[in-house]
């Protein structure tokens, strides 16, 4: 499925994107919010990328970054051969066609004054030199591709169930014909039902149109369901990154592990039977990270290591990128022993501790 | 949140001597000279030697100088040595009235506490108008009371206050001999007769400005409940089995009070601006009126000074509201 | 089940309207349940459905106007609360039922501290003076699993995460010890983990204390993880009503089974396309004359479009206590 | 008897801001100050001089005043008291007039000290005031409310530029009045009581007095006519109407006496045109295009009926007038010319001027219309007299176009602002003056050709209309040299003639009184034009 | 999947229209905006068309002095319905040529004053740089004593507006600008607040991702979310602006004094109140009138404007 000949649309390298604090009397800068602290993966032409992680742990503004909807503090960004963080801010609004993001909040990310035919024809009137006419065919044209009926056309936003509103969203993003798409949590506000709807639909038009995405999402199986590869994030950083099924059969990272067996299943029996690993403690502030792991605060097997030395991502096995002290390429065993009751014990596997 | 301030604080110094200079520019600027006052039977060789004697001939940079080391040196000086009998300051000249040539600070302290009291009062009495006002029109929105508090603060609004007040001094003064029509700002009061006179002669002008401050703050406290009185804290409350008076008047208003305190906070300076047609038409003889007459009088030295006060109050009480707001939400942290 | 038990809570016919400038909206109809002692039951259905209004016509939380709790009673140990004066009712809200809404981050007072808004249906209710309710609301925060309570007591909701917050929400809920607890979407805003955490949480504590719960939510997950029984909502009526295993196992209704079928699983097969539920959820104007499903219904037939279907039982049991659909079609007629 | 009647309340809707007359000249701080301060000698409600602090007027019949007018000789009566205890002495009067004329201290009475060379104190009663020339007016210094003596101990410390800094010996000057200063607050009120030491035993017979400062003119007159709140209010300048409404309460009365306000239209002598550059409008290089015409001037005077403008702005406070110098008798013009309108004479002085009606009804001469500007300070009953007027020039097909500026703008004599009097950038400019005491000579002293205002002097000079006429100037001079009163008389007559009826460069419309209202419980009030009107406050009285 | 397949186009396709029909739409059922905008429509219509019925001219004055004497400070009468005043002059004539200037002046000084306001308020919120030198700016202008520079900007441009414009309309743009320029405030400081708040929404975003460049995210997005403060501003602004001219011309700076304007006759009524009432009567009512019309119409407006009230 992944062939190592596929072109790569994006790559990201070392993305660092710091908030900064400023304190003190003067104002000085004596801090940075570390929501994305060196974050590296590629993205391949036609293919899906999920990003999962709870809430926090800086999802948002790694895909807003990816577009320089903010200025980035590090590293680079290139989308289809361009650096996107060093562009002018004219060749970057020329760029701008070729990548653009739906929302998490299909609410929230239309202007409830505009009407459905404004809101997607602003792309057009922005990047293109339509005629009225041309415009409305167009308009239409989308609001097919993403079902929406035509006589909505004048409808304002809230008139609109989520569902729709996200379609909404979703053709604005597809008016210029983008290659790339950032998906920020598309269908964390929409209801069970209407997260199908929306799901497929992104599945058909990648389909249609070969479209690459960055679907980012906090619902684990929605991901296991779109992502061909998934890249779990913990405060601002990349734990493990795998192709799908590897990464639900047998997560590595034990943050991976541990979110994976939140997740509730649809399912009486299985769900009584099922291990859980609740995690202790609160995520801490990306303003103060611990030193060492990120997530050694809260490690079920924490050892001395890991509040010394930051782990690095490391290819643990093909195309199984961790970074975890206890993961190692040699055997891509999951950090500890699988069972959840003895998670509390330093696995003894290949690790000189 | 200490640092907070003392940042503003100090940021506010040069936003300060800005503004100062601006208005020193202005003034000067203005046509009009101190002699507009002076009867015309007054020979202009005579005209010209009071101007040059008021110092009012000097270049404006060397004036503008002098009334900063004068506002920020030698007045501080004088009110230090006022207050621990020393005397820091020496003979060094204060900054003069051109109308009264006596300090201008001496007559702006002798203004504030009628200001205060008059205007003040006024602004407190609107504010306890204006609070259950505003609490009940957003609890019992479009009711009959709602509209009629919507109808009267749009009167309240539109009707200039020489018009009102002039209205009451005719139906209260004249015609009912209620209350005196004309402030006596030398009253002191000592018993209760004197604090009954008192009561009587800031009855009408309390009530003009109570009447319209309490027209505009009762907007604000509406609009501020209506949009707290929808929130999901407000059901939580309900749902522990909670009074109705507790959820409105604890939960919602307590929130509500946020922004509408800030925002009274906001309008502080102008009770020190005074009102100057208020204070006009029942003689109060307070900041406004100070500040009315020493515009027309030319009296630049005066104008600087209760304008740059004026000024450093409104930046001041930015910096206050701001903090209230810091104080009173929770969730905002200065630091 | 402890069958032949009386119900904590009874509601019968429970029917709520709102009166709207467009007409009246029927967002719940004729909607019966009980609740056992200890028993958990979950309720879930999609957005909309009516789950929310339900509850809170229950015991008076719906602005009126627009809402208008029109029919039904809501029996709390055999007395009708619909009935009784509000200044009663307020006696019942939070001392006997419990209630935790939806949003952890907008449910809080954001200026008042955490301890004061524990304290205040616990002086309300309970009578305690400040020092005993400071010492029970320490109590209860330790309950709920925050440490450090009697510090964490002064502190305010912003200084929370929203799992704190959600726990925080169930503290104040649990404060006078209610014999029901209705939880309102309570873990619907927080991720996996701290999902994860907050089910835990409730399990301990209903062994622990043992009061019924009223578990509302979209997620079946959830639901397969900690409910007993479960009804399903749609279209403001409740469309199918059974023991938890009963009702994944053998789905009865066309929107249960539909709705199963939409959730993507973290194991198991991966399905090539989601299936979805087409179509738009019902306007709930007017009262029902037909089925609320019919338009998105596969197996919608003539009598659908004429009749609103009752609730009916399947296999032995009454309704509401075995396994019951409110549906014209029988899978097993047609199955077959 | 001395402070039998309690308390006295005036209200002066313009409040003293010192009581310091030598500080400041405005009307409200000279008049308030004397209550306390007096001078050597005042005038009374004729005009007349009147001793105060002397015995007797010094004139050259009594030798008072030496023969060839260069010296006058004062003699204070004897026994007198600062309202400290201590005596009166004529050192106190060579010290007032050192404190005036000092260099550095911007005397604002310089003018009543200008021509003495000094004054000395040969005894402790006798004052001689010297002058550089022969005055035929010596009754300046020391006389009347401008220019009253000060207690050399009280300011010694305050000559030159140090005179601002006391402050509080210019709040509370030690007088010899018949009241004494307790409190002082600046622009708002003077507390004042009975002076222990007046020289009259059984005056004042008020104990106190509150004056109270601030607010309009309306509050004022309201204050004593209606609600009683107060005894006596300074110029409540109303509509006659309002006025005698007022009055029908029945609670108090409106004084009036007649000085020599006058009311007057200037005529533009200089092309005002905005079109001529800044530097060139309004002087003598550009003699109006219309109005250097006498006709037109003599039209614009004609279609004015004086009479009702008296009767809608003034009532019984205001008499139509033609003269610029309308009292005292002796330099009274007895011209009445002009009190009939003649809308019909106008009309045929302005055709024989060559301006013809337009097709719109406004005249016009070479293609030009006949359009003025008339500009005027702020101020209800200008604003009326304005309108009136302009109904009347349009009567005669003259298009006016009226202005009004803030009064504070108007008089102030800056040389940036445009809309000064001084600068004159309109046609026609209305406004009132008069002259100090009862000596029109400095007055119509301003009319002369180089006190004209222009750029070079900054806009500074009194001769407002630019009027310019080497005869006139030549009879100014010799006013100047002239002292037999009849002979000034005459030349003061003729002078006022050349300004009105000769030339119209000047149009007199009103005399205005001076008005006051007084309760009815107040008795002793009398009006007084030609000095501070509260000259006898000594005598004042409440009716019982 | 019907929702998905396309649609069949059942009814005949209506284009986008023009956005503003939804909003007068929605306008059309607010009944208080109806009536405020039937109130204002009568008084515009009172004030434009009435010279044509009402024919005394506002200035006239009986030339006779006898007969002027006589029509002075006249109450109702069939000649004169609103009396006169104290020169004779028709007070119905009057309040409608004082009503076109006041309106005029209320008008198009709100509107300045609003455009500043919301200028500098969506500048200041929008553009982090610009916010401090801004608000300070703001601090500047709330802190300057009116009269002064009232007295400046007269003394300034008095004579050139003039030359360009004649006396009258000269006076007009100055005397609007005038209170424009010092009244913008209030709408600076809660505009910026709204636009702090709005710029984090994500329709903003939203539109950067798209390439929309600052300017027109500002006019596209921004500005109609803003609108609400702005109408709560803009009614309070008109109120205001009658009644600051009215000061303006009391102090000499306003109109020429042959030209009433509704401030003004309520002004100089005042000294005429206990005698003849009806003098402050009339121009109060107008004034009054007018704001509490221009009230309710921003009120539906408002409304009108939220397409999220709309159809409500
Ligand atoms: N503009 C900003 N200024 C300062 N801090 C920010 C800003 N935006 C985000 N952050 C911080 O950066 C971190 C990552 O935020 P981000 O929104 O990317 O999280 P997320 O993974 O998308 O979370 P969620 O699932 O809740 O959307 C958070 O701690 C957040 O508080
Ligand atoms: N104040 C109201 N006025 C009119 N209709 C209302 C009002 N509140 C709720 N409704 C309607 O009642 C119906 C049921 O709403 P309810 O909130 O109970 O749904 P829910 O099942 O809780 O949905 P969710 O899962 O989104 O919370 C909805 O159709 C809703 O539109
Ligand atoms: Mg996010
Ligand atoms: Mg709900």
């Amino acid at each position: 499925m992944l062939d190592a000949g596929r072109r790569k649309l994006v790559e990201v390298r070392d993305l660092k994107m710091y908030f900064p604090i400023y304190s003190g009397l003067l104002r000085r800068h004596t801090g940075d919010v570390k929501a994305v602290d060196g974050v590296s993966f590629d993205i391949f032409e036609g293919e899906t990328l999920g990003l999962v992680g709870e809430s926090g742990c800086g999802k948002s503004t790694v895909g807003r970054a990816l577009l320089r909807l903010y200025e980035l503090t590090g590293g680079s960004v290139v989308i289809d051969g361009d650096d996107v963080a060093k562009l002018s801010p004219e060749a970057l609004r020329q760029k701008r066609p070729t990548m653009q993001m739906v929302f998490q909040d299909p609410q929230a990310s239309l202007n409830p004054r505009m009407t459905l035919a404004g809101i997607i024809g602003e792309p057009l009137d922005e990047h293109t030199s339509l005629t009225a006419p041309e415009k409305l065919a167009r308009i239409y044209q989308l609001m097919d591709q993403v079902g929406l009926n035509r006589n909505f056309a004048n409808r304002y936003p809230h008139e609109f169930s989520g569902g729709q509103r996200q379609r909404i969203g979703i053709a604005r993003a597809l008016a210029l014909n983008p290659k790339f798409i950032v998906c920020d949590e598309p269908i964390a506000a929409l209801d069970v039902s209407i997260q199908a709807q929306v799901v497929n639909l992104l599945e058909e038009l990648q389909d249609r149109l070969g479209l690459t995405y960055l679907f980012i999402s906090h619902d684990l199986s929605m991901v296991r369901h779109i992502a061909d590869r998934v890249a779990v994030m913990y405060l601002g950083q990349i734990a493990e990154l795998s192709p799908r099924d590897e990464l639900y059969a047998q997560p590595l990272h034990p943050y991976a592990i541990a979110l994976l067996s939140a997740v509730p299943e649809p399912d009486p029996s299985r769900e009584g039977a099922r291990q859980r690993i609740i995690l202790q403690g609160d995520v801490p502030s990306p303003a103060n990270p611990p030193k060492g792991c990120n997530f050694s605060t809260r490690c079920p097997q924490v050892q001395a290591i890991c509040h010394r030395l930051q782990p690095d991502l490391i290819e643990v096995a093909p195309l199984r990128f961790v970074a975890c002290h206890f993961v190692q390429p040699q055997q891509a065993q999951p950090a500890g022993s699988t069972g959840g009751t003895e998670a509390t014990e330093p696995t003894q596997q290949g690790v000189n501790a | 949140m200490l640092t907070f301030t003392i940042r503003r604080l100090l940021l506010a110094i040069p936003t300060l001597l800005f503004i100062s200079l601006i208005i020193f520019l202005l003034l000067d600027m203005a046509p009009g000279s101190p002699m507009s006052q002076i009867p015309l039977t007054v020979p202009l060789e005579v005209r010209l030697k009071m101007i040059e004697a008021l110092g009012a001939n000097d270049p404006i940079f060397f004036r503008y100088i002098n009334w900063l080391h004068k506002f920020f040196v030698i007045e501080p000086l004088h009110v230090f040595d006022g207050l621990f009998g020393t005397t820091f300051a020496g003979d060094s000249l204060r900054e003069l009235s051109w109308q009264s040539r006596s300090p201008v600070a001496d007559v702006i302290a002798q203004r504030i506490p009628q200001t205060l009291t008059v205007i003040g009062m006024s602004y407190l009495l609107g504010i306890l108008i204006a609070l259950p006002i505003g609490i009940y029109s957003a609890y019992r929105q479009y009711s009959w009371f709602d509209q009629l508090g919507t109808f009267i603060s749009m009167i309240g609004f539109s009707v200039p206050t020489f018009f009102t007040g002039v209205l009451l001094i005719v139906v209260f003064s004249v015609k009912l001999h209620w209350f005196p029509s004309i402030y006596d700002t030398t009253l002191k009061v000592t018993d209760w007769a004197s604090f009954g006179k008192q009561v009587k002669q800031m009855t009408m002008p309390v009530a003009v400005l109570g009447l319209y401050n309490a027209a505009q703050i009762s907007r604000y406290m509406r609009s501020s409940m209506l949009e707290n009185l929808t929130q999901d804290y407000v059901r939580t409350a309900r749902a522990k089995g909670l009074s109705e008076r507790v959820v409105v008047l604890k939960h919602v208003l307590r929130n509500s009070l946020i922004p509408v305190v800030t925002v009274i906070a906001l309008g502080i300076p102008t009770i020190f601006g005074g009102a100057i047609i208020t204070e006009q038409v029942f003689k109060v003889n307070g900041l406004g009126q100070l500040l009315i007459t020493a515009i027309y009088a030319n009296d630049l030295p005066m104008v600087q000074t209760l304008t740059f006060i004026f000024a450093v109050l409104i930046v001041l009480f930015n910096l206050v509201a701001d903090i209230l707001y810091g104080i009173l939400d929770p969730r905002i942290r200065y630091d | 089940m402890p069958d032949g038990a009386m119900p904590v809570l009874d509601v019968r016919g429970l029917k709520t309207v709102f009166r709207t400038r467009g007409g009246e909206v029927h967002a719940v109809n004729a909607v019966s349940f009980h609740l056992m002692p200890g028993e958990l039951l979950g309720v879930v259905g999609e957005s909309g459905s009516g789950k929310s209004v339900t509850m809170m016509s229950l015991i008076g939380l719906l602005p009126s106007p627009p809402a208008d709790v029109r029919e039904g009673q809501v029996l709390l140990g055999g007395v009708d609360i619909l009935k009784v004066s509000p200044e009663e009712l307020r006696r019942v809200r939070g001392a006997r039922i419990g209630f935790v809404f939806q949003d952890p981050m907008t449910s809080l007072n954001p200026v008042f501290t955490v301890g004061n808004q524990i304290i205040e249906p616990l002086r309300a209710h309970m009578g305690l003076n400040k020092a005993q309710a400071e010492a029970r609301a320490v109590e209860l925060l330790e309950l709920v699993g925050i440490p450090d309570a009697r510090n964490r007591l002064r502190s305010y909701p912003h200084q929370f995460s929203g799992g704190m917050r959600q726990r925080v929400m169930i503290a104040i809920a649990l404060a006078c010890d209610p014999e029901v607890l209705i939880a309102d979407e309570p873990t619907t805003a927080l991720d996996v983990t701290i999902q994860a955490q907050i089910i835990e949480l409730v399990k301990e504590l209903r062994h622990k204390l043992g009061m019924a719960i009223v578990w509302i939510t979209h997620d079946l997950g959830v639901i397969a993880g900690i409910a007993d029984r479960v009804m399903v909502m749609y279209g403001g009526q409740v469309v199918e009503q059974a023991p938890v295993k009963d009702l994944f196992a053998d789905p009865r209704h066309p929107y249960t089974r539909a709705l199963l079928k939409t959730i993507p699983k973290v194991s198991g097969v991966r399905e090539a396309r989601l299936q979805v539920i087409d179509g738009q959820p019902p306007i709930l104007a007017g009262a029902p004359t037909a089925c609320p499903f019919r338009a998105r219904c596969a197996h919608a037939f003539a009598r659908c479009h004429a009749e609103n279907p009752q609730r009916r039982a399947i296999g032995a049991g009454r309704v509401g206590y075995g396994h019951d659909v409110a549906c014209h079609w029988d899978p097993e007629a047609t199955d077959a | 008897e001395r402070g039998a009647d309690g308390q006295l309340n005036i209200i002066y809707w313009q409040a003293p801001s010192i009581l310091n007359p030598y500080l400041s000249s405005g009307t409200k701080d000279v008049e308030s100050a004397s209550m306390v301060l007096e001078p050597l000698a005042g005038f009374n409600e004729k005009g007349e001089v009147i001793p105060r602090l002397v015995t007797e007027v010094p004139t050259v019949e009594n030798g008072g005043v030496s023969a060839d007018l260069t010296s006058i000789t004062w003699k204070l009566t004897p026994g007198l008291l600062w309202s400290d205890g201590t005596p009166v002495t004529s050192a106190d009067a060579v010290f007032t007039w050192q404190y005036c004329t000092h260099p550095e201290g911007g005397c604002a009475q310089a003018a009543r000290y200008e021509g003495v060379t000094s004054v000395e104190a040969p005894d402790d009663l006798t004052i001689k005031v010297n002058f550089a020339a022969p005055k035929p007016n010596p009754y300046q210094a020391f006389v009347g409310a401008t220019s009253p003596l000060l207690q050399a101990k009280q300011f010694a410390e305050c000559l030159g530029a140090k005179a601002p800094e006391c402050t509080a010996a210019n709040f509370g000057p030690i007088g010899t009045g018949p009241f004494m200063v307790t409190e002082f607050k600046t622009n708002d009120t003077v507390q004042m009581v009975a002076n222990p030491n007046y020289r009259d035993p059984a005056k004042p017979a008020f104990a106190s007095v509150n004056f109270k400062g601030g607010g309009d003119a309306q509050a004022a007159a309201r204050s004593v006519l209606e609600t009683g709140e107060f005894d006596y209010a300074w110029n409540p300048q109303l509509a006659p109407e309002v006025l005698a409404g007022m009055e029908a309460a029945g609670k108090g009365k409106v004084f009036a006496a007649f000085g020599t306000l006058v009311e007057r239209i200037e005529i533009n002598m200089t092309d005002p045109d905005p079109a001529l550059p800044e530097g060139m409008r309004s002087t003598a290089a550009h003699p109006h295009p219309i109005l250097s015409d006498i006709r037109v001037r003599q039209a614009l005077s004609m279609a004015i009926d004086r009479n009702l403008l008296v009767e809608v702005g003034y009532g019984s406070s205001g008499r139509a007038t033609c003269n610029l110098v309308p009292a005292p008798e002796l330099y009274a013009s007895d011209n009445t010319g002009c009190l009939t309108q003649d809308i019909e004479g106008a009309k045929k002085l302005l055709e024989e001027a060559g301006w013809m009606p337009g097709a719109d009804g406004i005249r016009e001469k070479d293609g030009k219309k006949l359009k003025l500007l008339y500009q005027s300070s702020t101020n209800a009953v200008r604003q009326d007299f304005q309108a009136l007027v302009k109904g009347w020039w349009n009567e005669i097909g003259i298009e006016v176009e009226l202005k009004n500026v803030d009064a504070s703008v108007f008089f102030g004599g800056d040389p940036g602002s445009p809309d000064t009097f001084q600068k004159f950038y309109a046609d026609v400019e209305m406004y009132a003056n008069n002259f100090d005491g009862t000596d029109p000579e400095p007055y119509l002293a301003q009319y002369t050709c180089e006190k004209a205002p222009k750029p070079e002097s900054q806009w500074q000079g009194e001769n407002i209309n630019r009027f310019c006429d080497p005869a006139y100037d030549a009879l100014v001079a010799e006013l100047g040299k002239t002292g037999e009163m009849a002979k000034r008389g005459e030349i003061a007559r003729q002078l006022n003639d050349m300004l009105t009826k000769d030339s119209f460069v000047v149009i007199p419309l009103v005399d205005r009184g001076r008005t006051s209202a007084a309760s009815n419980t107040l008795g002793g009030v009398v009006m007084n034009a030609w000095d501070s009107e509260l000259w006898n406050t000594s005598d004042w009285y409440r009716v019982k | 999947m019907t929702d998905l397949a396309p649609m069949k186009l059942d009814e005949a396709l209506k284009p986008p229209r023009n956005q503003w029909w939804d909003v007068w739409d929605q306008f059309k059922t607010h009944k208080g905006a109806l009536i405020g905008a039937f109130v204002l429509g009568v008084l515009v219509l009172a004030v434009v068309a009435g010279p044509l019925f009402w024919r005394i001219d506002p200035a006239f004055i009986e030339p006779d002095a006898v007969k002027m004497i006589r029509s002075r400070n006249q109450g109702f009468s069939l000649a004169h319905p609103f009396g006169t005043d104290q020169l004779g002059r028709d007070m119905l004539a009057r309040m409608i040529a004082g009503g076109k200037v006041s309106l005029a002046v209320g008008l198009v000084a709100m509107l300045i004053s609003i455009f500043i306001g919301t200028t500098i308020g969506v500048l200041a919120g929008y553009f982090k740089r610009l916010d401090g030198p801004l608000m300070r700016m703001t601090d500047l202008f709330l802190a300057l004593p009116l009269l002064p520079l009232l007295l400046v900007m007269v003394m300034l441009f008095r004579e050139t507006l003039a030359g360009m414009f004649g006396p009258e309309l000269g006076t007009f743009f100055l005397i609007v600008f005038a209170i424009g320029v010092t009244s913008w405030m209030q709408a600076a400081r809660i505009v910026r607040g709204e636009v702090l708040a709005l710029k984090e929404r994500e329709f903003v975003l939203a539109a950067r991702s798209i390439g929309t460049p600052s300017r027109r995210v500002i006019l596209r997005h921004i500005l109609p979310n803003v609108m609400s403060p702005i109408m709560v501003a803009a009614t309070l602004g008109i109120a205001s602006a009658i009644i600051t001219e009215s000061a303006l011309s009391f102090l000499g700076l306003g109109f020429p004094p042959d030209f009433p304007t509704w401030g003004r006759l309520l002004f100089d009524g005042v000294e005429y109140m206990t005698q003849f009432p009806d003098r402050v009567i009339w121009p109060g009512l107008a004034i009054s009138l007018t704001v509490l019309s221009v009230n309710y119409i921003g009120d539906g407006l408002r409304d009108a404007l939220d397409p999220r009230i709309r159809g409500r």
